[in-house]
C-alpha cells in the first residue's frame, strides 16, 4: 500500500491574466480528511479542477497510490477512483433524483440483445443513499423541486456512492444547516474508517478542527504548507491563509438602532407549503438575521418582500408609508435591495463584465441629458469597489465567471452597495466567503447600519447569526416561532424557535 | 383590373434536359391546329354548370404569371362559362410535390368531376394520372408539360388527360430573334462576337435551363459569334438581377453588349443597374427579359427595355377551361395543345401593352 | 407542473388547449365537410404525416440537447433526389444515369443513409469538437447539402420510377393499411425505446438539462452529440426516400423548409428549444396538429393566403397555451 | 478578450481567422480581376451591404437577449412592396392602387416602420408575456406577415416607381458617394450609441446574460425586449423600404431567407447566439464578409451551384475559427 493515496506534485496553472496555480504539493494520506484552506480565489477549486481533469495543468505530477496518472477529463478521473462534489451545484432540474445521481454510470441490465437501463435498481440504490445523507427523498421525484441545500445533500449522496477511493468535496457545506452537516460528517468518517480518503474544502474552520486530519494551506495560488491538524492553531491557520494576524473573527457590533423603518405585515404565500402570516419590523440602523433550519422559507418570506414571489396577503410600510411591491424593479425604486441566495441562477451576469455586473442596479444614477450613460462615472464606481471589497481580479473588464466563486459573491454585494438601498436584504451573504473577507463583509454591514440603513441577514451559520445581528427572528416551516435579541441570543435559544413544528 | 397586369416568371413547360430540338419543331407545329379549335369559345349545352366541381392546383401562388394565368382561368370559368363559383377549388401546391400530391388525394375524396392542374414536377404526371383515372376524373395539365412518352400513353391506353401550354424554348429562342433584329445584330462595339451576361432563373425550374440555352442557340444557328462573359442565378429575383448586373457591369464594363435575363423583373432590376452605369440600352447595351411585364412593356414602349416575350396566358387559361368542357361533355381531347408565345418589341410593345392592361 | 389532485375541468381544457382547439376545429369540418371524415381521407392524413414524423424525431433529439438542425429539409431534398436517380426505370425518358445498374431498393435507402449519416458527422463534430452553434453550423450545413443537390441533378426534376420503388413507398398492406403509416409505427417506437431506456437517452436529457453536469460526471458529451446528428440525418435520407416515392418525383427544392415546420410542430409537442424537455408522444401530436391543420384549412377552401396567416397563428396561440403548464407560478 | 501581452503572431491571425482568410480572398481576387479593386466596385459593395447592415442590427439585438427573429427576412418583404405601391407613378401602368394619394416619399417610409412595429409589438408581446420562445414566436410571425404580403400584392409585382423614390434609394452625393452607404453609417452610428451608451443596451446585454439575474437587479425586462422587437421591426421596414427602391420594383418574394443570412452574418461577427455578447463592430464585418464572398466568387465567374457550397464551408469555417476566442482554454 503505498504511502499517500494522492500526491500532487508542482501543480501550475494559469489563465489568460492570472496565474492560478504556482508550484501547488498535495499529500493525502489513505483514509484520512485532507482540509484545503485558503482565501478566495487562493487556487483550491482550480486545483481540485485539473485533479478531476475539468482543467489540464500546465506542469506538474499526480500519483494515485503511489501510481502515476494522467487524467483528462472527469470520465478517467472516476475511472482513476476519485469523486467531487462541485462547489457550483451542477444539478439537471429536469430529471429525477435518482437519474441525476447516477448520471454517467446508469445500470443497466440485458434485455434479449439490448442494454436496457435498470430503472429498479437504480431508484432503490439512490433511496438508500439518500436515507444515509438524512434526505429522506422519492428519488423518482424531478431534483429542480428540492431547495439548494437539499440539491447539495443530493450531490453528496451521489458522491459518497460512486465508492471512490477519493472524495473531494469543495465546500460541500456551504448551503447546509447543522444536522445536514452532521450527517455528512457522520458519513465521512465511517467511510474513511473504511480507508477512504477525503479533500475537504470550507472556509469554516470549526468544521474543519471536528472532521479533518491533516491541512494544507494555499495563499494566492501558492503553496504554504501541511500540517497535522492537531499541530496547528486556528490563528496560525489563518495567518498562514491570509499572510497576516486576524485578531478576531466579528468586528465589534457598535451599531445602534433607531426607530421604525420597514413594518411587514402578515405575509402569506400562494403556496399552502410556503411562508404564512408573517409579520416584523426593521429598525434604522439595525442588522435583522433571520435563523431557521433549512425549509424555514425564509428565502421565499423575503424574495416576496422583494417582489419575486407571490403573496395572498401582506403589506409593506417604509418610513409608515405603504408600499405597493409588484416587481423587483418597484422594490429597487423604494430602496430595498436584496442579495439572492442563487448566486449563480439569479446572481451574477455570467458573459458580462465585472464592471457591468457592478453597474447593472445602479445605472439611473449614472443618466446624463435623460440618455446618455456616464461611463467614465461608472468605471470610478467600479473600481472603487473592487478596492473596497478587495476582488482578486485582473481587470474590472473580466468576465465574472472566471472569477473564484468567494469573488464573485463580493461582487454581487458591490452591486448592492453601488445602488445604495435604505432596505438591504442579504441572503446568505457569506456563503464560500473566506474569513478575511468575511470580517469585510461584517465591517461593510455595520458601517451601513450607522449610516441609518436596515439590513436584514438570512443566515444558516449560527456563530455568523449570533456575531452580527441586533436581533434574530426565528422561522420554522414557514411561520415566524420567536424572536432573540442579540446579546442574550446562544445557539439553543435559536434552536427552540427553529423547530416549533 | 390589377390582377390583369403584370406577368414575371417563367410559363413552365417541363421536358427532360437532353430533348430534341426535333421537339422544338413539332411542338411548334403542334400549335397551328391547336389554336383552331381549343381557343373557341364552346357552347356549354349538357354541362351542368350549377353543381359540376372543378378542381384547380397551381404549383406556388407566389409565382406571378401563374397568378394572373389562374385569375384569367377562374374569371373564364365562372363569367365566361357560367360555373358556379363555389365549385371551382383553387390551391396552392406550395413549391412542393409532396403537398400537392395531398391536395389532389384531397379533391379525389372531394369527388371534383375534373381536375386543372399545375404541376410542381411534371415528372409526378405518371402517377397523378393513374390516381386520378382510376378515381374516374379526367386531368387538364398545364404550365409544366409531362414528358412525351406520359402524353403519348395517354394516347395509346385512352387515359382521361391533357396538356396545354407554350413551349419554354420558343420563348429562348424569341430572346435571341429580337437580338439578332437589332441593326448590328447585338454586336455593338463590331468585334465580331456578341458578348452576354446571362442572368437564370431558378434552375430547378427548367424554363431557366430552357431560356438560357435557346436563347443563346438562336444567335448561334443564325451564325453569330457568342462570348459568355457570366452566367449568375437571380432565382427570377429583382434585387439579386439589379445586383448581379450591377456588380457584372463593373467587372466587364463596355465589354458588355448583351444582358439576357430568364424573366422580367430580373431584367428590371437589370435596368436599374444599366442605368446607374450610365449606359443606355439600344445604344450602348441591349437587355431582353421574359413575360412581358407591363413594366417592361412600357420601358419598351419608353425605349429602355430591347425586348420581351409575352407568354399568353389568356389563350392557355381559356384553352385549359376548354378542354375541361370538353372533358365533362365526354368528347375526345388531343393529349398535346400548344400556345404560341409572342415577341414584344418596339414595333408591338404598345399594342401589347394595351392587350394585358 | 404541480397538478391540484381535485379534477378541474378549466385547467384541463387549458393544459391540453391545441388539442381541444384542433378537435373542436376537426369536428367543425367534419360536419361541414363530410367528407373530411372519410376512412380515404384519414389515411391520407396518416400517409402525409408519415414522412414529416420521421424527420421531427430526428430533429427532436437535436432539440433535446439544445441543438437544432437547419440541414433537415435539404437532406431531405438530396435523399430524395438521389433514391430518385438510383430507382429511375431502365427506360425512365432522361434517366439520369443511364448506365446505373437496378440496385435493390433498400439498398438504395441505405447508401442515401450513408450518405446523410456522413453530412450528420461533419455537423455533429463541427458543433461538439469545434463548438459551433448549433443554428449556425447546421446553416452551413444546409447550402452546402443543396449545392450538392444541384451538381448531382443538374437541376433535372426526376421522375419514371421503378416498380419496387413505388410499392414500397405507396404500398397498402391488406390494400387498406399504409406501408408509410408503418414506417411511421416503427421508426416511433423505436425512439421510444432509444429515449426512455438506453443510456445514450438518458445522457441526451442529460446534455439538454445541464451540459457542465453530464460532462462532470463522466458523460462523453461529444460522442452523444454526434450520434445525435448521425441519427437524425439517416432520419432525413429515410424521409427523403419515403417522400419522392410518395410524390412519385423528386428535384433539389423537395423539402426545402421542412426542417422549421419540423421544429415548430416538435415545440407545439411539448419540446423545449431550451433543452432537456421533450417526449416522442409530443413529437407525434406536434405532426399530427400540423397536418390536420393544413388539410381542415384546404377542405375549408379557405385562401391559401390566408392559410399561411391562419397557420402562423395556430402556431403561436398552440404554443403559448402549452408554456402555461410548464411556468410554475412563483 | 483578454489578450497575452505579448505580441503571439499565430495568436493574432487566429483570432481574426475570417479577416484573414478574407483578405487573402479579396487580394487574389484583386490580382486577377483587377475591376474588383476598383471604386466603382467598393461602391457596389457599400450599396450591396447596406440594407443587410440595417436587417442585421435589428436582429443582433435580438440575439444579444437570447432572443431571434426568424420574421425579418418577410418584413422587409412586406415592406418592399408597401412603400413600392405607395410610392408608384400616377400613371404607372396596372398601379395596384390606382388612386391612392402620392405621399411623400419619407411619409410612406414611416407608414411602413410604424405598420411593421406593430407586428414587432407583437412579437415583443408574444416573447416577453406569453414566454413563447422566440424562434416559435418569430416563426409564426413570419407566416403571418408573408400571408399578409400576399393579400395587400395580390401576388403581383411591383414597378413603376416615383422619381423620388429611386432618387433617396439610388441617389449618389456628388455623384459619388451613395445615399445608401449614407443610411448604413447612421443606423450604425444609433445603434452603437445605444448599445454602449444608453440603459437600454446594458440592460439589453444583462438580460442575454443571465434573464433572472438581470430582473432581480430591477431591469424591466419584458419592457426592453418588447422595445428590442419593436426597434428590430422597425429596421426591417427601413431595409425593405431600401431594397424596393434599389432594385426598382418588389415583390412578396423579396427578402425570403435574409432573417439566416444576417443570423449567420451576426454569428461571424461574433455576436452570441447564447446571448449577452455582441459588437456593432462585429455585425459590420459579419456582413461585409458575407458580401465580399458573394461579390468575390461572383467575380471568380465560380458555377453557381458551387456558390452555395464555398458559401456554407465559410461560414462554418469562419465561426469556427471565431468561437475559438470565446472558449476559456481549459
Ligand atoms: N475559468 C477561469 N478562467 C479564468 N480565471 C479563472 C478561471 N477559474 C478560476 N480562475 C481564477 O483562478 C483563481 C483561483 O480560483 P479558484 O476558484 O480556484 O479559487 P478558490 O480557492 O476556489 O476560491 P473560493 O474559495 O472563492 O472558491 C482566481 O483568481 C480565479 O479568478
Ligand atoms: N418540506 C419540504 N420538502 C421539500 N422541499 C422543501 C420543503 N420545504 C422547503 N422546500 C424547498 O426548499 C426551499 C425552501 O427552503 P428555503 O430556502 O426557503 O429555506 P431557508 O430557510 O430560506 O433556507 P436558506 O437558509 O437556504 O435560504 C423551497 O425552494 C422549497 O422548494
Ligand atoms: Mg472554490
Ligand atoms: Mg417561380
Amino acid at each position: 500500500m503505498a504511502e499517500y493515496r494522492l500526491e500532487m506534485r508542482g501543480v501550475s496553472k494559469s489563465f489568460p491574466g492570472v496565474k492560478a496555480l504556482d508550484k501547488i504539493n498535495l499529500k493525502v494520506r489513505p483514509g484520512t480528511v485532507h482540509a484545503l484552506m485558503g482565501e478566495n480565489g487562493a487556487g483550491k477549486s482550480t486545483l481540485m479542477k485539473c485533479l478531476f481533469g475539468i482543467y489540464h495543468m500546465d506542469e506538474g505530477e499526480v500519483y494515485v497510490d503511489g501510481k502515476k496518472v494522467d487524467i483528462n477529463n472527469p470520465d478517467e478521473a472516476l475511472h482513476n477512483g476519485l469523486a467531487m462534489v462541485h462547489q457550483e451545484l451542477q444539478p439537471v432540474p429536469e430529471r429525477t433524483i435518482a437519474e441525476n445521481m447516477y448520471l454517467g454510470r446508469f445500470p443497466t441490465k440485458k434485455v434479449g440483445p439490448l442494454q436496457v437501463i435498470d430503472h429498479k435498481t437504480m431508484n432503490e440504490e439512490a433511496k438508500k443513499w439518500l436515507d444515509n445523507v438524512k434526505m429522506p427523498f422519492d428519488p423518482k421525484k424531478r431534483l429542480g423541486n428540492l431547495s439548494i441545500s437539499q440539491m447539495q445533500s443530493v450531490e453528496i449522496a451521489k458522491a459518497v456512492s460512486q465508492e471512490a477511493k477519493l472524495i473531494i468535496l469543495d465546500e460541500p457545506t456551504s448551503s447546509l444547516t447543522d444536522n445536514e452537516v452532521e450527517a455528512l460528517f457522520r458519513i465521512v468518517r465511517d467511510l474513511r474508517d473504511r480507508g477512504v480518503s477525503f479533500v475537504f474544502i470550507s472556509h469554516k474552520m470549526a468544521e474543519l478542527r471536528k472532521i479533518s486530519d491533516d491541512i494544507t494551506i494555499m495563499r494566492d495560488g501558492t503553496y504554504v504548507g501541511t500540517w497535522e491538524m492537531k499541530n496547528i492553531s486556528d490563528d496560525d491557520i489563518v495567518k498562514n491563509m491570509v499572510g497576516r494576524e486576524l485578531t478576531n473573527i466579528y468586528p465589534p457590533l457598535d451599531n445602534t438602532p433607531g426607530d421604525v423603518l420597514l413594518e411587514v405585515d402578515n405575509f402569506t404565500s400562494i403556496h399552502s407549503n410556503s411562508f404564512k402570516n408573517c409579520s416584523f419590523k426593521l429598525r434604522r440602523g439595525e442588522i435583522l438575521g433571520f435563523g431557521g433550519l433549512v425549509g424555514a422559507q425564509r428565502t421565499e418570506l423575503m424574495e416576496a418582500i422583494f417582489g419575486i414571489r407571490h403573496t395572498t396577503s401582506g403589506e409593506v410600510k417604509l418610513n409608515g408609508k405603504p408600499l405597493n411591491i409588484k416587481s423587483p424593479k418597484d422594490a429597487i425604486r423604494n430602496g430595498i435591495g436584496m442579495i439572492t441566495e442563487d448566486r449563480r441562477g439569479s446572481g451574477i451576469l455570467g458573459c458580462l463584465s465585472i464592471a457591468d455586473n457592478i453597474s447593472i442596479a445602479s445605472l439611473d444614477h449614472y443618466v446624463e441629458g435623460g440618455v446618455k450613460l456616464n461611463n467614465g462615472k461608472i468605471e470610478k464606481l467600479v473600481q472603487d469597489n473592487i478596492g473596497k471589497l478587495s476582488i482578486k481580479t485582473p481587470s474590472s473588464k473580466t468576465l465574472i465567471q472566471s472569477l473564484s466563486g468567494g469573488n464573485q459573491q463580493k461582487v454581487i454585494i458591490s452591486r448592492w452597495l453601488a445602488n445604495n438601498p435604505d432596505v438591504l436584504i442579504m441572503d446568505e451573504p457569506t456563503r464560500g466567503i473566506d474569513v478575511g473577507a468575511k470580517y469585510e463583509i461584517y465591517q461593510i454591514m455595520i458601517s451601513l447600519a450607522k449610516q441609518g440603513k436596515g439590513i436584514i441577514m438570512i443566515s444558516s451559520e449560527m456563530p455568523e447569526l449570533i456575531g452580527v445581528s441586533n436581533r434574530i427572528m426565528v422561522m420554522c416551516n414557514g411561520k415566524i416561532t420567536g424572536e432573540v435579541s442579540g446579546d442574550e441570543a446562544t445557539q439553543e435559544n435559536i434552536m427552540y424557535f427553529a423547530t416549533q413544528f | 383590373e390589377d390582377a390583369a397586369e403584370e406577368t414575371t416568371d417563367e410559363a413552365a413547360t417541363e421536358e427532360n434536359a437532353e430533348a430534341e430540338d426535333a421537339d422544338a419543331e413539332e411542338a411548334a407545329d403542334d400549335t397551328a391546329e391547336a389554336a383552331s379549335d381549343v381557343l373557341a369559345k364552346p357552347d356549354m349545352e349538357g354541362v351542368d354548370v350549377e353543381n359540376a366541381k372543378i378542381g384547380i392546383s397551381i404549383y406556388q401562388f407566389t409565382d406571378n404569371f401563374m397568378t394572373l394565368y389562374r385569375t384569367e382561368l377562374v374569371r373564364y370559368l365562372t363569367e365566361d362559362l357560367g360555373f358556379n363559383p363555389d365549385n371551382v377549388i383553387v390551391q396552392d401546391g406550395k413549391n412542393d410535390q409532396a403537398e400537392q400530391t395531398n391536395q389532389i388525394n384531397n379533391f379525389i375524396t372531394d369527388q371534383v368531376d375534373v381536375m386543372i392542374l399545375n404541376l410542381v414536377q411534371s415528372s409526378s404526371a405518371p402517377q397523378v394520372t393513374d390516381m386520378c383515372n382510376e378515381a374516374g376524373i379526367p386531368v387538364v395539365y398545364i404550365n409544366r408539360q409531362p414528358d412525351e412518352t406520359e402524353s403519348d400513353r395517354w394516347a395509346s391506353d385512352g387515359l382521361k388527360a391533357t396538356y396545354i401550354g407554350a413551349d419554354a424554348r420558343q420563348s429562348g429562342t424569341f430572346q435571341g430573334e429580337e437580338i439578332l433584329e437589332t441593326e448590328n445584330k447585338g454586336d455593338i462595339n463590331g468585334d465580331g462576337k456578341v458578348s452576354y451576361i446571362m442572368v437564370q432563373g431558378d434552375p430547378e425550374n427548367i424554363d431557366a435551363q430552357y431560356r438560357t440555352e435557346y436563347s443563346i442557340k438562336a444567335l448561334t444557328d443564325a451564325g453569330v459569334e457568342v462570348d459568355e462573359l457570366l452566367l449568375q442565378r437571380g432565382d427570377w429575383d429583382q434585387a439579386k438581377g439589379q445586383q448581379i448586373v450591377q456588380d457584372a457591369l463593373t467587372q466587364y464594363g463596355d465589354d458588355v453588349e448583351v444582358v439576357f435575363c430568364n424573366n422580367d423583373a430580373m431584367a428590371l432590376g437589370a435596368l436599374q443597374a444599366i442605368q446607374a452605369a450610365g449606359r443606355t440600352v439600344g445604344k450602348d447595351i441591349y437587355l431582353v427579359g421574359v413575360d412581358a411585364l407591363t413594366d417592361a412593356v412600357q420601358n419598351i414602349v419608353d425605349g429602355n427595355f430591347t425586348g420581351t416575350v409575352f407568354n399568353d396566358y389568356f389563350s392557355q387559361a381559356q384553352g385549359a377551361a376548354n378542354l375541361a368542357v370538353k372533358f365533362l361533355k365526354g368528347e375526345e381531347v388531343d393529349p398535346v395543345n400548344m400556345v404560341d408565345y409572342v415577341k414584344v418589341t418596339a414595333d408591338n410593345a404598345q399594342e401589347i401593352l394595351d392587350k394585358i392592361k | 407542473m404541480d397538478k391540484t389532485k381535485k379534477f378541474d375541468l378549466k385547467k384541463v381544457l387549458l393544459d391540453n388547449g391545441i388539442i381541444v382547439l384542433l378537435m373542436l376545429l376537426v369536428i367543425y369540418v367534419s360536419i361541414t365537410e363530410p367528407n373530411f371524415r372519410s376512412f380515404r381521407n384519414i389515411m391520407n392524413l396518416a400517409i402525409n404525416a408519415a414522412p414529416r414524423v420521421i424527420i421531427a424525431l430526428g430533429v427532436s433529439a437535436c432539440l433535446i440537447t439544445k441543438g437544432t438542425d437547419l440541414s433537415a429539409g435539404r437532406m431531405v431534398g438530396l435523399s430524395a433526389c438521389l433514391s430518385g436517380i438510383m430507382l429511375q426505370k431502365a427506360d425512365a425518358p432522361g434517366k439520369v444515369w443511364p448506365d446505373f445498374p437496378q440496385l435493390n431498393v433498400w439498398v438504395v435507402l441505405l447508401i442515401c443513409m450513408a450518405l446523410c449519416a456522413v453530412f450528420g458527422l461533419i455537423n455533429g463534430v463541427v458543433i461538439s469538437y469545434l463548438s459551433v452553434p448549433a443554428f449556425i453550423g447546421t446553416l452551413g450545413m444546409q447550402m452546402i447539402v443543396y449545392g450538392i443537390a444541384q451538381v448531382v441533378t443538374n437541376n433535372v426534376p426526376i421522375g419514371g420510377y421503378r416498380a419496387d420503388y413505388t410499392a414500397v413507398t405507396q404500398g397498402k398492406i391488406g390494400g387498406v393499411f399504409p406501408l408509410l403509416f408503418l414506417y411511421l409505427i416503427i421508426a416511433a417506437v423505436i425512439f421510444w425505446f432509444v429515449f426512455n431506456y438506453t443510456r445514450h437517452g438518458k445522457y441526451m436529457y442529460a446534455i439538454g438539462g445541464n451540459e457542465v453536469a453530464a460532462e462532470v460526471s463522466g458523460v462523453n458529451v461529444k460522442k452523444t452529440k454526434i450520434i445525435i446528428y448521425i441519427t437524425a440525418a439517416c432520419m432525413y435520407a429515410i424521409a427523403g426516400f419515403l417522400l419522392g416515392g410518395k410524390s412519385g418525383g423528386a428535384s433539389t427544392q423537395m423539402g426545402n423548409g421542412y426542417e422549421l415546420e419540423a421544429i415548430a410542430a416538435c415545440t407545439i409537442g411539448g419540446v423545449s428549444v431550451n433543452g432537456g424537455i421533450g417526449k416522442i408522444s409530443g413529437v407525434i401530436i406536434g405532426v399530427a396538429v400540423f397536418e390536420l391543420l393544413k388539410s381542415a384549412l384546404q377542405f375549408l377552401g379557405l385562401n391559401p393566403n390566408l392559410q399561411y396567416i391562419a397557420q402562423g397563428i395556430v402556431i403561436v396561440v398552440a404554443i403559448a397555451l402549452d408554456i402555461r403548464k410548464y411556468i410554475v407560478k412563483k
